[in-house]
């Protein structure tokens, strides 16, 4: 059953060294959560980027909360480099499992079916798959000549958090097109969902739109937090990407200090 | 109209013809040169009634794909994407690309965003189109420190894609997968094939009819400038004004909404 | 690009011996594509139904057309077993390869996704994956102890057909819910859709809708025919299933002179 | 309200209390006394401010399924489905269940429809409970011509799931997956051990406490009479009309809507 539930509340469900799986920029990514999440500050998080991450990220890590970091990319767009991520990894404070977008997909799916394992082309003789010996080379069972090919096994987060634009009083929330947000749900243990706003009615009663909403059985809790994916924007129309903040984060970041005024400025206040 | 081409149309009109038989073009995000590169070639032939699918990652007019983030992979997979861009931090002689970071890895000296789709597509892609704009011996090295997508594969490695050719700012190279090496085929105009060898880390083979890489006729300059600039404006509002800006007061918007309605059939 | 066609033209793209990926009753089943293609009679047809089927399979049996079926089951419903569907099996004029719903939505999704084949759970010891040579069994590769798993080899339809509410005249189709017409065309060499109407304007230009839209990409032909899915009903609310005329059927069908009988009153009229 | 339980009211009752403490149920298509029993389940946790999830598969306002008729099969993956219900044509004493068809395979003298999603979700629905009305040796044989679904697996075979329960128009049994074998838990009113002998052509265990289905409680009948008969209409109307004719003019429509209102809280 779907809880309506505070910021502080959503965050709360997230304990230290979950593995979370979190949206990407232009999918309604959660930074108000994040924030909530660094000022409860649970350690040990293994990230999931699906499939990529920006200043979200970049914020975890900084704030010294992350310890797994795997992802496609990390990086803050136009802005450029993700600073803190970058640190962390020549450092070696984070231990980074480099991926390819459609493997990221491909795990997540793989959870979704209850399969313990998706093959996937591609792949083979990179430094990503040198790299994650996690990752198995298999032959073809099909194949009668020599035919490897990349089985990645299934990732199933604890927690899979997101930013939507709207959700029902029974907890169905609105995806649209962002069908990765559904897979997420549905791969995950707990889902966890911060919307713009809750709506009347049923959002599975408009069958033209009912394809574009993820139904409540997957979701966990939601948290009414209007304009919880900014600085990014929403594609669903609400808000722009706010290019001048994500660039001022990006200048600020380059700094421990730098960092840390940031937070002390824009993320340690408690949300509205 | 007789500002002559610049630097930038040169690069995507070069593009586009690298493009030509192609019925589904993807493009990556932050992506301006290849975008306008597509969209040229989708209003060159919808003038001859044949549709071109542009697929721009990011855009929200510009993408059709209503199955969320992997649609684009599947596609590719399905063999529905007829050609793709890559970029790279290094890429080396072998057509090696390298988009993670130099040095050692994990812990690389710079560390770049990450891989993204490069593992994957460039597997499956046909028209794998390698695009760096910065042509020096700091991007094409002698060998990626760390690869992100190999040139080549064993032939027991299923591989309909791969790259077919290179374009940077001082040239334009062609792929050879057998032999795993480029070919300079065509140098841009002002530039000479010293400069190049000196601005690339590893060796390469030069086309019998190595030349100058043409400029672009004036309808598709016209093309360029209007429809198309609209067009890109919606994914890339700067780089279009950036655009409009280099072609200077002589093409005002209102000039170039003017052109756009004279190449539209 | 897809093109708008007639119904008749529609059905002329589908040459003898083609696999057909048919959509199942409740998701818009082409009848009136199906009495035109036992008109015009190409043979050899491989049909399989997504997952299963009813009358479009039995009036294609009937007619001859089938030469093997794959499917997870065939049936008429209230109105009973289906008639030439049982007489082939028995007869065993049909090659039949039994199969199970989830294993024909994993074959397709292996398609869609450009895998040899995806695995998935269940179906050990049935007499299913016995008489399915096809099917592999394999041990997970991130086992260490014996995990057996079955292999499903991807299917790639030559054609998929299904009928819909409408499409817009750059060949986007509303699908709505029923994302296995989605997955359908993904899988397919090529797709031909009917609908009940063409829209004005794009479908994926409104975002609330768009999630349920088939992008004109994965669609070859589209052609218009008002009920095209009758006896069957719509889900998207047009007419409902008649189910006496379903029951009409399942009687004169149980005979071969029925079912002429039937064919030649219904079936081989030419359609509007 | 004096109409005491019918037969039919008795299974659907039996059925809820098979259903008790899971989360979701899904029920396959044409199956309204499952349907109604999970619908009845529902109502009654209502009460206790616990949600249960009901999805009936073909139902349009019972079901919440958004990507395709896979959904039902990932979710029971997922372990999101508790409970599923199977028939058989052909059921067995070790639970194996036939939904293809008599004879040999694939010539089989009687065909039925087919294994739809039976040989999956017997491996991944914790409690599958079997389902058939017709109580005879037809039905209940020694050992079914074709394993749609087994009733247990070895162990190294990924099982989560597999039959519970079986309940007929005789009786109740449970099942043993460890033994493969039933055991008759209550005999229906009217019944007796006898009659169930005969018409299973398998052989079974007694329970040691082996005795009469009990009659629901009249506040559960009301509910059911009442909400449960309105819900169950808008996926069965024909099943609807026939239970509230059995009740007779007693209950016409008027004074069932009566009880609905006076049943929710």
């Amino acid at each position: 059953m779907t809880r309506t539930v505070t910021l502080e509340d959503l965050a709360a469900r997230i304990g230290p060294g979950a593995k979370i799986a979190v949206a990407p920029d232009y999918a309604g990514v959660p930074m108000a959560l994040a924030r909530e999440i660094i000022r409860q500050g649970p350690g040990g998080l293994h990230v999931v980027c699906v499939p990529s991450a920006g200043m979200i990220v970049d914020l975890l890590i900084g704030a010294g909360l992350v310890t797994t970091l795997e992802t496609a990319a990390v990086t803050l767009g136009e802005a450029g480099g993700a600073p803190r991520f970058q640190r962390a990894v020549r450092d070696g404070t984070i231990r980074i499992m480099d991926a390819t977008c459609p493997a990221i997909h491909a795990a997540l799916l793989a959870a979704q079916k209850g399969i313990p394992f998706m093959p996937l082309r591609g792949i083979i003789g990179t430094g990503i798959l040198e790299n994650r010996p996690d990752w198995k080379t298999m032959q073809n069972p099909f194949a009668d000549s020599p035919d490897p090919i990349v089985a990645i096994p299934a990732i199933i987060p604890d927690v899979a958090i997101f930013h939507a634009p709207e959700a029902d009083r029974f907890g169905n929330v609105r995806i649209g097109r962002r069908r990765e947000l559904a897979t997420m749900a549905y791969a995950a243990k707990k889902t966890l969902v911060t919307v713009e706003r809750v709506v009347a009615g049923n959002l599975l009663h408009d069958e033209a739109s009912a394809a574009g909403v993820l139904p409540s059985l997957y979701v966990d809790a939601v948290a009414v937090v209007p304009e919880g994916a900014r600085p990014y924007g929403m594609w669903s129309g609400e808000y722009d990407t706010d290019s001048a903040e994500i660039s001022r984060y990006a200048r600020m970041a380059r700094t421990e200090d730098g960092f840390r005024e940031y937070l002390g400025l824009a993320a340690l206040e408690p949300a509205r | 109209m007789s500002v002559p081409a610049t630097h930038r149309e040169r690069l995507i009109v070069a593009i586009s013809r690298l493009l030509d038989g192609c019925r589904h073009v993807a493009v990556g995000a932050s992506s301006p040169i290849p975008a306008a590169a597509a969209m040229l070639l989708r209003a060159m032939k919808e003038a001859e009634d044949e549709l071109i699918y542009v697929s721009v990652l990011g855009s929200q007019e510009h993408n059709f794909f209503t199955n969320g983030g992997v649609e684009l992979f599947d596609c590719a997979a399905q063999g529905r994407i007829d050609a793709f861009f890559l970029g790279g931090g290094q890429i080396d002689g072998q057509g090696n690309i390298n988009l993670v970071g130099t040095g050692t890895y994990p812990q690389t000296n710079v560390r770049w965003p990450g891989s993204f789709g490069s593992a994957y597509l460039a597997f499956l892609v046909p028209r794998l189109i390698l695009f760096r704009e910065e042509h020096t011996a700091r991007v094409f090295v002698e060998k990626v420190d760390f690869v992100s997508a190999p040139g080549t594969s064993a032939p027991e490695v299923y591989r309909p894609g791969g790259p077919r050719a290179l374009l940077t700012g001082l040239g334009q190279f062609s792929f050879d997968r057998e032999t795993a090496r480029f070919t300079l085929q065509t140098i841009h105009p002002g530039h000479t094939l010293e400069e190049i060898r000196a601005a690339t880390g590893f060796t390469f083979d030069l086309a019998p009819d190595l030349g100058i890489t043409p400029d672009p006729d004036p309808a598709t300059l016209a093309l360029l400038r209007g429809r198309v600039l609209e067009e890109v404006s919606e994914c890339y509002p700067e780089f279009a004004m950036s655009a409009r800006a280099e072609l200077g007061a002589a093409l005002s918007p209102a000039a170039s909404r003017a052109t756009a309605t004279r190449a539209i059939p």
